[in-house]
């Protein structure tokens, strides 16, 4: 990854392409960490019977 | 099934009668607007002018969804929901007879608007079989859609707010059709306004097959 | 909801795990995780640019992709709510309520990535480009699908309103979508710079291998979500049993054992001939 | 004798509250039921459920032979529901009420007539707008378009309520008439001894829940029925 951010610099537009490629990574980045963060939470209010995958 | 129709669009248009909703708060509603984009776009410009179609269609929608908001409110309590429910007819000419009934009064509204805009914004009216044809089109579309979508958000609390956030996005393609239309009508553009006024016709056939089928079921729901 | 004071704090003897994840989650992330720094060597290293957009094709690598699952996204909750209204069955709820909010998350990378492309290319954020416009309706139908959805007083496992405004979304998509385009395509002859230069070789790698990474996170993101909306319907399924109980015992305070089913002996009148 | 009800742990939600947690229920046709208990017992939900109008969401239902929980819509058009809110319009006057919910239930105009004297509403209040009445009349009104209707089963969720003595003794012979054509009824009530007399049976309900008849009820089902009943099902 960081050989892309170092060529990121060097480029033209270098920081439309880090805004763009970023935000796109860090959105999905974080709402992943939240959809797993709210996975973890509710599963202890669920026996395991009714959590069917392993 | 038509008899039940006509039972609902009368009984909807009976309370419009008695209660003058649509005559004396969303008409003069209506007008209002017309004024207020006066001042918002200078009237010396002839700007007025040149966007009327557009701020007209504008100013049905935003008025029609009030007059939508009405006419889902008049079966929204518990006890009607509950007794027509039990009452037997069947939820397509529930849908139709209400659908009907805003029809009818969308269409008084676009008549007064029509004649304000030609006097406020004087707009060149022309080409009437187009302008009819179109009101026709879009009055379908907006009531069929508004009948569907406040039967959607009946019953809950926010449904006044959230009214406006579902309905106007879906009837974007009417306002664009219908304005669209208008302009070729009033000769600003040569495009084709028959065209764009099947767009509204579309629109509208689909909503009427989409509410007629899901009707019944929304009101199970 | 947020509180993990559960009445039952769940036991954990091996088999079900206390989240989200599973072996096909774990599986699909690395590969997806792979992927994605493939994508990022062919996208911003090894493709060349390009002759007229310089780099900044290289953000089509990602808003591209990205758009394309806006679309899945909002297709698959009109056909999990298709689903819903003809088994009735909570799975396909939850998969609606997944995809929607994917949806909805890669739609605001859809704009975001389109008016960032747009600022350079266009010299501003915003322009009505048919495409921009029609996504930011898209937008706004999948927001009001969710927010339709979190005042919805029906149990959980679907509900009929819940299902039809999502049954409607997709064909509303279409008709927003090819009206914004003719209204659009008026004004705007095909001169213009627009989304799609020729792409070719190593540039034509790099969007595909960026379309193979968004499919695999999006998979990954869609499993952890309906899962998440599953634990959410049990959790509400439990609530129910235990409301239940706690109803029944407050009927007869003295043998109020809810597990012991209902020992009233309702008379067996007038037996059927 | 065929059963109107039949409910074996039916568990019926209000929102996501258990409004009913499993009740068991059996009503013999041509019956006048009085369901008992105190305010949150589930009176309202129970009369709800036999309409089709609460989603049972366990357990069985069964309401003139239909199940409920999977069919709602089978038994409309056969049960009369008074509930609390009146289901009437405010802008439109006693009669133009009456008129829209017969003709929407395919009543004779006669009936809707009928009804309208039976209640007392003939006269005066005939032209009235709804809103305009006081709670008492409202109810009268909507008995009135229930009346007119002629359902097989009757539920009315305390129709004594807000009426003077002249109308409750008319909800009372009311009741007896629609028994006497072969309906059945079930209804709750406040007025506790009333309705008690009025009732062949008492349901007892707590909790979302039927407690136990005591077995020497005075009019118990299963005897009294047959006689009382006149078969005369139009």
């Amino acid at each position: 990854m960081s050989v892309a951010t170092a060529s990121l610099v060097a480029m033209s537009d270098g920081g439309y392409l880090a805004a763009g490629w970023g935000a796109t990574i860090g959105l999905i980045g974080a709402y992943a960490l939240i959809t797993v963060r709210r996975g973890r939470r509710l599963s202890r209010r669920v026996p395991e019977g009714d959590r069917r995958w392993t | 099934m038509w008899r039940d129709v006509v039972l609902v669009a009368e009984r909807d248009l009976r309370i419009e009668l008695r209660s003058r909703v649509a005559t004396n708060q969303v008409a003069p509603f209506a007008l209002l607007v017309l004024i207020l984009f006066a001042f918002a776009l200078d009237p010396d410009t002839g700007v007025l002018r040149t966007a009327a179609p557009g701020l007209y269609w504008v100013v049905v929608l935003f008025s029609g969804v009030l007059a939508v908001a009405r006419s889902g409110s008049l079966d929204d309590t518990d006890g009607i929901r509950d007794a027509l429910r039990l009452s037997g007819l069947p939820p397509a000419a529930l849908f139709l007879g209400k659908a009907l009934a805003l029809a009818a009064q969308l269409l008084a509204l676009e008549l007064v608007l029509i004649g304000a805009v030609a006097v406020l914004y004087d707009a060149p009216l022309a080409g009437f079989p187009l302008l009819v044809a179109t009101c026709l089109a879009a009055t379908v579309a907006v009531a069929a859609t508004g009948v569907l979508y406040s039967a959607l958000v009946a019953g809950l609390r926010v449904r006044d707010t959230l009214l406006p956030l579902l309905l106007l996005p879906v009837l974007a393609p009417v306002l664009i059709g219908a304005t669209k239309a208008f302009e070729a009508a009033f000769g600003a553009e040569h495009i084709g306004g028959w065209d764009w006024c099947g767009l509204v016709v579309l629109f509208a056939v689909v909503y009427l097959a989409a509410g007629h089928r899901v009707y019944g079921a929304l009101m199970e729901g | 909801m947020s509180d993990p004071t559960g009445d039952t704090p769940a036991v954990t003897v091996g088999g079900a795990p206390l989240h989200t994840g599973s072996r096909a989650t774990r599986v699909l992330g690395l590969a997806a995780l792979a992927t994605i720094a493939l994508w990022a060597l062919y996208g911003l290293v090894w493709s060349p640019a390009d002759r007229e957009m310089g780099d900044l094709v290289r953000l089509l690598y990602v808003h591209v992709p990205v758009a394309i699952l806006l679309y899945a996204g909002a297709g698959l909750t009109t056909f999990a709510s298709a689903m819903w209204l003809r088994r009735r069955t909570p799975g396909w709820d939850a998969l609606a309520v997944a995809a929607a909010e994917l949806g909805v998350l890669f739609g605001v990378l859809t704009l975001l990535t389109g008016s960032i492309w747009g600022k350079p290319t266009w010299n501003t954020f915003w322009t009505w480009d048919a495409r921009l416009t029609s996504t930011a309706l898209l937008e706004v139908l999948l927001i009001g699908y969710l927010a339709v959805r979190r005042v919805d007083p029906s149990p959980a496992g679907g509900s009929v309103r819940a299902s039809i405004l999502g049954l409607l979304l997709f064909p509303n998509v279409i008709i927003v979508h090819y009206s914004v385009d003719w209204w659009r395509s008026l004004h705007q002859p095909a001169t213009v710079t627009r989304l799609d230069p020729t792409i070719e070789g190593d540039m034509l790698v790099a969007l595909m291998v960026g379309m193979l990474a968004g499919a695999l996170t999006f998979a990954w993101l869609l499993l952890h979500r309906f899962r998440l909306a599953w634990l959410e319907q049990q959790v509400e399924r439990h609530d129910l049993v235990a409301a239940v109980a706690d109803r029944r015992a407050e009927g007869d305070p003295g043998a109020g054992t809810p597990a012991s089913s209902n020992p009233t002996p309702t008379e067996p009148e007038a037996q059927p001939a | 004798m065929e059963l109107v009800v039949h409910f074996r742990a039916a568990v019926a939600l209000l929102g996501r509250f258990p409004a009913l947690a499993g009740i068991d229920l059996d009503v013999a046709q041509g019956q006048i039921v009085l369901l008992r208990g105190p305010n949150g017992a589930g009176k309202t939900t129970l009369l709800r459920a036999c309409a089709g109008l609460v989603p049972v969401v366990d357990g069985v239902a069964e309401v003139l032979g239909a199940d409920v929980r999977r069919q709602p819509r089978a038994v409309r058009g056969r049960v009369g529901l008074l509930g609390h809110s009146t289901g009437l319009y405010d802008d439109l006057t006693v009669a133009e009420n009456v008129r829209f919910w017969g003709r929407a239930a395919r009543a004779d105009a006669a009936d809707m007539a009928a009804a309208l004297r039976l209640l007392g509403l003939d006269g005066r209040l005939r032209d009235v707008a709804v809103g305009g009445l006081s709670a008492g009349q409202r109810r009268r009104t909507s008995l009135a378009c229930l009346l007119a209707r002629r359902p097989q089963l009757w539920l009315l969720d305390e129709p004594h309520a807000g009426m003077d003595a002249a109308a409750r003794d008319q909800v009372d012979a009311l009741m007896h008439q629609a028994v006497g054509q072969g309906a059945t009824v079930l209804f709750s009530s406040h007025e506790l001894d009333r309705a008690t007399s009025l009732a062949d049976r008492v349901v007892e309900i707590t909790g979302g829940v039927a407690l136990p008849e005591p077995a020497p009820a005075p009019a118990s089902a299963p005897a009294p029925a047959p006689e009382k009943v006149v078969v005369d099902v139009a």
